[in-house]
């Protein structure tokens, strides 16, 4: 089960549909997924999105592991490119045995992926790209480069 | 020979660098100001994979990516 | 909006559909859904529920209210009757700006409905419908009528 | 006189009581061993709203409610 990524803003029925169809049949009690959309703020047009993806991956993969030793499942779409206001850049989603690992699980998943996913955020204001700096967090270990003296 | 590339919004082309670990590299790096204010808060990956030592040994070839902050979603 | 009450399992991809074209053009960053399933144990056919719809109104609206200070709207739908395993008989959804509250909202939410939403549930064995009684929680001032001396 | 509803698995017919307060329904009901077991782990509510206090006074066609332990999802 990989990292989804599209061009563009992610179809979000489409996405949680076929999600709902890999869980049919299966002994999942709890399904969360968390459906991230572009908000019309400071007139922009549109949010646009960088992502590394081999680290995304890794990151990824870390998770799913995470996931498995409590017995649940992670799934993740994120949009390449320009994602207009209104509609979703990104949906994250668990699936669990139960209730509360469900809850517990995507809270941790969504504030980690905030930190630590390798995707840059930038504005689309008047035709221009600007980079989100204000908004962006530092990733762990960050700095180790910086000169100290 | 290593490749340092710079991703997202540092905006700098792949330079390549004669190096035998990562505290050469960030001399070299921090020679240049326009690179240096985002050290300061870029994570560092060699092949790859997020580090957190300047003291491991580099190899012909490999590869150092500059992870500046982040924001997805 | 009021709680939506369903005889029988819940189609879950109609529902989701029919709240994302209500969150469609509004400035909600954040929809998270909790979708309930089912699950197979303990040799059981379906579960099965009464729901006490004056009282289950009156605590959904205060969790409007409480949603509202927020800025957030809370979302519920639960079945009446039979729900077969591997099907859902629950969802529940938070809409809100921002992601950090959503999160603790969806979680506050769904661990209150479960502790003080007055639905009682039942398994279905071997086609009797027999008490959850230990998986279920007394209720906040529960004892009030019971004899002390 | 007041109405008393047994809710969910109680499985007990409505029924109707001479009662002041709800110290006079709980001494009532508490008559009953198969009712009382139900009350130590059940919520009251009355006229559909969940009630703390056993001094309420009740009037005439007051409806009060016994809600055993929940499970909702």
């Amino acid at each position: 089960m990989m990292v989804e990524i599209y061009s563009g803003p992610l179809d979000v029925k489409e996405i949680l549909s076929k999600w709902l169809d890999e869980i049919d049949g299966k002994n999942w009690g709890a399904f969360i997924p968390f459906v991230g959309i572009v908000r019309e703020e400071d007139d922009i047009a549109a949010l646009s999105f960088d992502i590394y993806e081999p680290i995304l991956l890794k990151w990824f993969e870390e998770w799913q592991e995470k996931a498995k030793q409590r017995g649940a499942i992670v799934k993740m779409a994120h949009s390449l490119g320009d994602v207009p206001i209104f509609t979703s850049s990104y949906i994250a989603a668990v699936m669990s045995p139960k209730r509360r690992a469900a809850l517990t699980l995507i809270d941790e998943f969504v504030e980690d992926f905030k930190a630590n996913a390798p995707i840059w955020k930038y504005d689309i204001v008047d035709g221009k790209r600007v980079y989100a700096q204000s908004r962006s967090t530092p990733m762990i270990g960050a700095g180790l480069l910086s000169k100290k003296d | 020979m290593v490749k340092i590339e710079f991703l997202g919004p540092i905006g700098k082309e792949t330079i390549e660098l004669d190096a035998k670990n990562l505290s050469d590299v960030a001399s070299e790096l921090n020679k240049d100001k326009n690179i240096s204010i985002w050290l300061e808060k870029s994570a560092v990956a060699l092949n790859d994979t997020i580090v957190n030592s300047l003291d491991l040994p580099l190899k012909d070839g490999d590869r150092i990516s500059i992870l500046p902050p982040v924001c997805g979603g």
